[in-house]
């Protein structure tokens, strides 16, 4: 099956030739060069002067896990307010948009052109309900970053100041036990920290009981990440999430990596300064610097869009704190298995609040002042800053100054007079946000094979029809096709293939299994032979899995 | 113009746009009711140093009242929204809240609302709580015989303040037994207040002063005891002058009390009462002219 | 070096093959078991599990006659397809069986409950309601220096709970045993030897003993004339569950007296919600027999709702009320009942409607189905996945005693497939 | 005026949200009849259950009547004006989300009447089941404004988790009576149940027959006649409820539930 997609504007952020109008080639499930044995297309779509891209890569969104669903079960009124009927005999029906169920969100990522989609909180405990949770994600490619760094385990053995290789063989088993893509770390200590009542954790202070500190975890975790060859670096959020002059944790974060590679997620919760009569300010200028002057450095925005939404975090520390804030005023904290936890607080951001209206300022200060469009990408946290479904808005607000000033013009004044949005002319180009939707994830996830359109690459393919309204193409691209086959046409689902799961198998030492067997053993309530997911566990729950390479190595980046 | 051979000037009374409100006190009694009504209103003759004018429109019986309790109505008028909102809150917290048995509710349902009960809650403590019920709400503030009921918010109208009129007579006595008659059938009106003591002002004042930072003083151009030397505005027989000044909730309410009034005032004259006039700034000032032959005619 | 997440067992200090159990919310993993033969370790509800691997082989039927499952699916099908209401309860088990059955419900525009969910749903109700603080297993194993049993002792329906959660000889993080309380009715009372500090109580005092209890740790008055409420233990309980370090509060919430059992957790989670502003205790809800939380979660994530789901409309919509099953049929509401009890051995509830049977050899039907399919037992049978009474950890279940009985998620699929000519 | 006569008793629960005076105003007969119910998961239409007639043009009033109106849900859902009146019983959820106008039926009504409701006037002839004025399933608050009037017995958890608003119980109350109230007015003229105000934050719970036993968490603060009082009495009597009002004197005064923020209150007969 040869499909040519006809006439459009090919946008391939991996290239570094500028736009090209050309044909694309589809065979099967994976883009050809144009034929040179004069074959004629088995079918042919018009795109003229449609933007052509390759399916978007979303590199982090909370998609599935035990927190995902206790989102879902505290949101009654988005579930109730979204119906999302059947639309069709071979699709299933949903409900939701800032907690959307299962099937709904692969089909409502598919139609907006994203094609993979990346869970970065996965408790290992429950990493086996996730991947079963996942299987019922349609479409989309999926993978999960396993939480590491609250671990009881990691922490005793940290204490125990065990040698960077047991830490490296004990974080690829432990990426095999749970079938992860990457690694997070959340608020490095503060988890484990809650549970001896600790209210806070700066990155220097110890954890109670174990005594080793954020710094030591964020540094044996970045370095253990990239020696076992992970593509993805350490993926971080870090201390002291929400707080003012939180900027200060997060420069100190990217010390504490000592140059190994790193991830900074949601950064915009950690760009304050506490400058200001209100003590709460804008410090995304200085995370800016750092990403331009530490190239071991990636980040995601966490861009919050105005209006109510869920907050699910691995971070219960924080979470426990921001429950005066939850809206309504329900909230649920969790301590899980002795690994991680998850505190969930519903939320609503209003551009009439002075430290919402400025969050979404150092959101776009972010994605502005940081040049690099291949280590910044365009995240909101789903939920927690905002849904997925709000990324069209944001990219017109990334590409359309004019637009972004009228929206200024709406949030608190103090707020928008704090800001130096207003002076900022930058517009993202079309190529840009090609790259830090697609190439650029794909590039820091290692998906070699997405994330651009060169030949060979998986046919993950999206057609945006231009409109002036840069949100309305994005929000439903005239076609979109995974894997070759054409899933979306016009924000309307046509097909619901299932996707992969993305994983990684790092290489390990087994005599660590031995070390982790006891622990098990003597404290845990799951046996040690329970817990890895078992072969053929996935594929039983209908995933298909694609595992990507790993480049162990010795040395720094 | 004659009426009941006094002459009626041919002038205007000059009047101001205000904030009014009226509120509803309830206690056990009517004597507590009036207590608080007097207290509240106490020391409210004139914006000036008062912060507010302000004055007992009428009794209430148990059946007017929102408790079904023996009641009092009150006017309160000041320059603004926020000079009205300061002045209830402080006539009403140290007024209402403190007397036995009160309660205290909005007197009108229009306009935009002021804050009175939501401001007086935190006497409570924390203790305090609110009640709705129909479309109203209520604070319930813990005092020492019980709870004390405000209103939290109440309605405000822009009204008028500075309706007058002058009696000019012969002689003290004569002049002031007309103005008790006119103060006296005026009170019987609804939506008026004469905030001056017993409803009469001596003390008509001209607008500044020989003196720095005084805003007002005696109108000497209506003091009879030095008429010889000032430029006048007295008849030669005319040596006792009283004023009644009259806010009201909206202008007609002023103009009809000032006709009643006048009216009275001419009523039953044995000739001590000379002229009837009233004061102005001869139009600049105020957006309220009351033409005393119209409203006579 | 290795690929090592897929060995199983066997490893040099390995203690030979064990498995899990999927009768309770426990879900015990530590049952030693070769050749058939599992080892259930003094667990009466495990000894009964695994004892129904020997019940006689029962075949498909449909209309009182043996079939196959083909013919078995084509029947369902053609009753599912003609009903206006057709109600999915039951639903013991495992998540892919659930999964296929949410399929199929979706499909045939159904209801779906589980039999235990009037209990399970009073916690859902607060937890998203009012929310609370929770832990699982593990942390409380692990940290727990003062644990409260409300309403009754867990071993009623988890027979293990104190051998697997409080009595863990190798603690990480505490010193000495958990110092044991319980408030509950009298006849309900652990052992004192097990649980010192009693604070019990007459018959549907659980309210206002809970109540003065939270108000005690709120540091408020209490009425203390009411001598049925014994406020003095209430008092200690009090000031132990202050003291603690890691507090935590147990609840078996079918186990609380029938009516009462929202408000109860209610008041729990009030005193949750205080007690950690200074210091820490957590909730442990136990439930989850018959894959009932799995049921819960695989709900909630294809639909985005809990349990009591209707897909009737079009849209999934969840009501406890209207999708009540046992109400449903009470009233005559449904016109055809999908009865599944794999994991459970309860049979349908009596009705007028056709009776749909997917259900264990073992399950006996006090009136014939209209077809019968029997299915193997997840974790005996066949292998599947299981979620824990914590929600967090799901359990790899492998076939104890493998058959070629089919699963749930095989029976409700050949449904499916039988349904597929139609649009 | 509007009319639907229902012919007979469905057999499955139908639901009339949206079926209401002022948003069938604009609309003849044969719209009415096509508007969409659902029935299990079949589609079917109003005209299939229900004889329709108008009578007069411009009024906001509408009839439901017929024998079998207990499976009918949702009667007066989302009124936003006007009047429904039901001749009968109703289902569950009646008014469910009301924010104005006027819902009468002179029947008994099922559990969850007044659910979410924000505005309005509820009044029920007979008895409610259970749950009146509560909230819809996971959500925090419950009825938000409004006023109701049972003519004869509720039961149980009236009011929870309520706001705001009045709910008046003429006849007896059942178990868990204002529980998790968060603020509002629940009167209840006759016996009430169990455990009433379990778990209250604010609010009032006004009990006028038999003073029930309460929780120890709940604060006796003696007997009053409280201003409040005289100002409920005042609305109940401007309800038509003078015979209830009347009974309103010095009552004692719990407050509670001290489990919870504590600052609701009981009022009981002396």
């Amino acid at each position: 099956m040869i499909t040519r997609i006809a006439g459009g504007r090919i946008i391939d952020g991996a290239e570094d030739e500028g736009d090209a109008k050309r044909d694309l080639w589809i065979e099967d499930d994976r883009i050809v060069a144009a034929p040179t044995d004069g074959r004629p297309a088995d079918r042919t779509i018009d795109a003229t002067e449609h933007l052509v891209m390759a399916g978007a890569i979303d590199i982090h969104s909370h998609i599935a896990g035990g927190k995902v669903n206790l989102g879902r079960l505290l949101s009654p009124a988005d579930h109730r307010e979204n119906p999302v009927e059947r639309a069709g005999a071979a699709l299933r029906s949903g409900s939701g948009l800032t907690t959307p169920s299962t099937f709904t969100t692969g089909f409502r990522y598919a139609a907006m052109g994203y094609t993979a989609v990346f869970e970065p909180a996965m408790v290992a405990s429950n990493a086996r309900a996730t991947h079963l949770e996942m299987a019922d994600v349609p479409i989309v490619d999926k993978g999960a970053y396993v939480m590491l760094g609250n671990d009881e385990y990691l922490l005793r053995r940290l204490a125990a100041a065990a040698e960077q290789g047991e830490i490296n063989d004990y974080v690829a088993w432990m990426m095999q036990a749970t079938a992860a893509h990457a690694v997070k770390v959340v608020n490095p200590g503060g988890i484990s920290a809650f549970k001896f009542n600790a209210r806070g954790l700066e990155i220097d202070e110890p954890v109670p009981h174990h005594g080793v500190t954020p710094r030591r975890i964020v540094a044996a975790l970045a370095r253990a990440v990239h020696e076992i060859g992970v593509p993805h670096p350490l993926h971080v959020h870090c201390n002291n999430l929400g707080m003012p002059g939180n900027v200060e944790t997060t420069l100190a974060t990217i010390a504490a990596a000592e140059g190994y590679p790193i991830h900074l997620t949601h950064v915009q919760f950690h760009s304050y300064g506490s400058e200001g009569k209100r003590g709460f300010s804008s410090a995304a200028h200085r995370i800016a610097e750092a990403v331009a002057q530490n190239p071991n450095v990636s980040i995601d925005v966490g861009q919050i869009m105005f209006g109510a939404t869920m907050t699910e975090s691995g971070d219960t520390q924080a979470q426990f704190r921001n429950r005066s804030l939850a809206d309504p005023d329900t909230w649920i904290s969790m301590d899980i298995e002795c690994d991680g936890g998850c505190g969930l607080v519903p939320m609503r951001y209003r551009d009439s609040n002075f430290v919402n209206a400025l969050q979404w300022t150092i959101g776009l200060e972010l994605f502005l002042l940081v040049e690099d469009p291949w280590r910044v990408f365009l995240t909101t946290d789903h939920p927690n800053g905002g849904p997925f479904a709000s990324y069209p808005h944001l990219v017109r607000l990334l590409t359309d100054r004019s637009h972004r000033e009228d929206c200024l013009a709406q949030i608190h004044p103090a707020a928008r007079k704090a800001s130096t949005l207003a002076g900022m002319t930058r517009e993202y180009t079309m190529r840009e946000i090609a790259i830090m939707t697609r190439a650029g994830p794909a590039r820091s996830l290692g998906l070699s094979e997405r994330g651009h359109l060169a030949p060979g690459a998986v046919a993950d393919v999206v057609a945006y029809r231009p409109d002036s309204d840069v949100a309305a193409m994005f929000r439903a691209p005239a076609h979109v096709f995974k894997s070759g086959v054409e899933v979306a046409r016009d924000g309307a689902i046509l097909a619901a293939p299932s996707g992969t799961t993305q994983l990684v198998r790092p290489a390990y030492d087994r005599q660590v299994e031995r070390h982790v067997r006891r622990f098990f053993d003597d404290h845990m309530t799951i046996g040690f032979d329970h817990f890895p997911l078992a072969a053929g566990e996935l594929a039983d729950a209908g995933l298909a899995v694609a595992e990507q390479q790993c480049r162990p190595s010795a040395g720094r980046a | 113009m004659i009426l009941d051979g006094v002459e009626i000037e041919d002038t205007f009374a000059e009047a101001f746009g205000m904030r009014a409100t009226r509120l509803i006190v309830t206690a056990d009694t009517p004597r507590w009711a009036r207590i608080a009504g007097d207290t509240a209103t106490g020391f409210a003759t004139s914006v000036i140093a008062c912060g507010a004018e302000a004055g007992i429109e009428r009794d209430l019986s148990a059946e007017e009242t929102p408790d079904g309790r023996p009641g009092i109505a009150l006017l309160f008028f000041a320059v603004s929204r926020d000079a009205l909102t300061k002045a209830l809150r402080d006539r009403v917290g140290q007024c209402v809240l403190t007397c036995p048995g009160t309660a205290c509710y909005s007197g009108l349902d229009e306009g935009e609302r002021l804050p009175l009960g939501r401001s007086l809650r935190y006497f409570g403590d924390g203790y305090q709580a609110a009640k709705r019920l129909g479309d109203k709400r209520y604070w319930r503030i813990p005092v020492m015989d019980g709870e004390f009921v405000c209103e939290d918010t109440v309605g405000q109208v822009k009204a008028v303040g500075g309706g007058n009129f002058l009696i000019l007579g012969k002689t003290h006595r004569g002049v002031l037994a007309a103005a008790e008659r006119a103060v006296e059938q005026m009170r019987r009106l609804i939506g008026v207040i004469m905030p001056f003591p017993g409803g009469i002002a001596r003390s008509g004042s001209k607008i500044g002063s020989r003196y720095k930072g005084l805003v007002a003083s005696t109108n000497d151009a209506y003091c009879p005891t030095i008429k010889g030397i000032v430029k006048t505005a007295l008849p030669p027989s005319v040596d006792a002058v009283l004023e009644i000044v009259i806010d009201g909730l909206n202008e007609a309410a002023v103009g009809a009390a000032m006709a009643t009034g006048i009216r009275a005032a001419c009523a039953g004259n044995d000739g001590e009462i000379l002229r009837i006039t009233a004061g102005n700034y001869g139009g600049k000032l105020g957006p309220f002219h009351f033409r005393l032959h119209e409203l006579l005619a | 070096m290795s690929n090592g997440a897929q060995t199983q067992a066997q490893d040099a200090e390995g203690t030979g093959e064990t498995i899990a159990c999927p009768f309770c919310g426990l879900l015990c993993d530590d049952l030693p078991a070769s050749g058939g033969k599992v080892e259930t370790r003094d667990c009466p509800i495990a000894a009964a599990g695994f004892a129904r691997g020997a019940a006689p082989r029962r075949s498909h039927m449909v209309g009182g006659r043996e079939t196959d499952l083909a013919a078995a699916a084509a029947a369902a099908g053609a009753i599912l397809a003609a009903a206006r209401a057709p109600l999915f309860h039951g639903l013991t088990a495992d998540l892919h069986g659930v999964r296929a059955l949410l399929a199929l419900a979706e499909r045939v525009g159904g209801v779906v409950d589980h039999e235990l969910s009037a209990g399970f749903l009073a916690n859902v109700a607060v937890a998203r309601a009012s929310g609370w603080v929770t832990a699982t297993f593990s942390e409380v194993a692990n940290r727990a220096d003062v644990i409260l049993l409300v309403g009754a002792d867990p071993v009623r329906d988890f027979p293990r709970f104190h051998e697997r959660l409080v009595q863990n000889p190798t603690p990480l993080y505490r010193e000495r045993p958990p110092f044991m309380a319980y408030l509950g009715a009298a006849g309900d009372a652990p052992s004192r030897d097990v649980v010192p500090l009693q604070a019990t109580i007459g018959e549907g005092d659980l309210l206002p003993a809970l109540g003065a209890l939270a108000a005690l740790l709120r540091e408020r008055p209490v009425a203390r004339e009411d001598s049925a409420i014994p406020i003095a233990a209430l008092v200690d309980i009090a000031a132990r569950l202050k003291a603690a370090h890691y507090g935590v509060i147990v609840w078996d919430v079918a186990a609380l007296p029938q009516g009462h059992a929202e408000l109860a957790v209610e008041l729990i989670a009030a005193m949750l919600r205080h007690l950690n502003v200074a210091t820490r205790c957590v909730g442990l809800p136990l439930g989850g027999s018959g894959n009932a939380l799995g049921a819960v979660q695989a709900t909630l994530w294809q639909t985005g709702w809990p349990l009591r789901v209707g897909f009737g409309e079009g849209a999934p919509l969840h009501d406890p009320w209207r999708y009540d099953g046992t109400r449903m049929l009470a009233a005559g509401e449904a016109d055809a009942l999908v009865w599944v009890a794999a994991l459970g051995t309860a049979p349908p509830p009596a009705s007028s409607v056709p009776v749909i049977a997917i259900v264990a050899d073992d399950v006996a039907l006090p009136t014939p189905a209209a077809v019968e399919i029997r299915v193997g037992i997840p974790g005996l049978d066949h292998a599947g996945e299981a979620i824990r009474g914590d929600t967090v950890v799901a359990m790899n279940l492998v076939a104890a005693i493998p058959s070629d009985r089919p699963s749930v998620a095989a029976a409700a699929t050949a449904i499916l497939e039988a349904l597929r000519p139609v649009a | 005026m509007i009319t639907l006569a229902l012919r007979s008793r469905p057999p499955g629960r139908l639901s009339l949200a949206g079926v209401t005076p002022d948003r069938l105003a604009a609309l003849d007969e044969t719209a009415i009849a096509k508007l969409p119910v659902r029935l299990g998961n079949r589609q079917t239409a109003l005209g299939d259950w229900f004889d329709i007639r108008i009578a007069g043009a411009g009024e906001d009033k509408l009839v439901i009547s017929g024998a079998g109106g207990d499976r009918l849900d949702q009667v007066g859902g989302m009124m936003a004006s006007g009047e429904l009146t039901v001749e009968g019983d109703v289902g569950a959820r009646a008014g469910l989300a009301m924010t104005g106008g006027r819902l009468t039926v002179s029947g008994s009504a099922g559990d969850a009447a007044a659910t979410a409701m924000r505005d309005g006037e509820i009044r029920i002839g007979g008895d409610v089941g259970e749950a009146l004025g509560g909230a819809l399933p996971g959500e925090r608050v419950g009825m938000r404004g409004g006023t109701v009037v049972v003519a004869r017995n509720a039961q149980s958890g009236v009011g929870d988790r309520m706001r705001r608003g009045l709910v008046v119980v003429v006849g007896s109350a059942g178990a868990f009576c204002g529980a998790r109230l968060a603020a509002g007015t629940i009167v209840v003229g006759g016996g009430i149940g169990d455990h009433p105000g379990i778990a209250m934050r604010r609010g009032s719970i006004v009990a006028l027959g038999a003073a029930p036993r309460l929780a120890p968490s709940f604060a006796d603060c003696g007997v009053h006649d409280l201003i409040a009082q005289h100002l409920l009495a005042r609305r109940l009597a401007l309800l038509g409820l003078g015979t209830l009002a009347s009974r309103i004197g010095p009552l004692r005064r719990f407050m509670g539930d001290q489990a919870e923020a504590g600052r609701g209150e009981i009022l009981v007969p002396r």
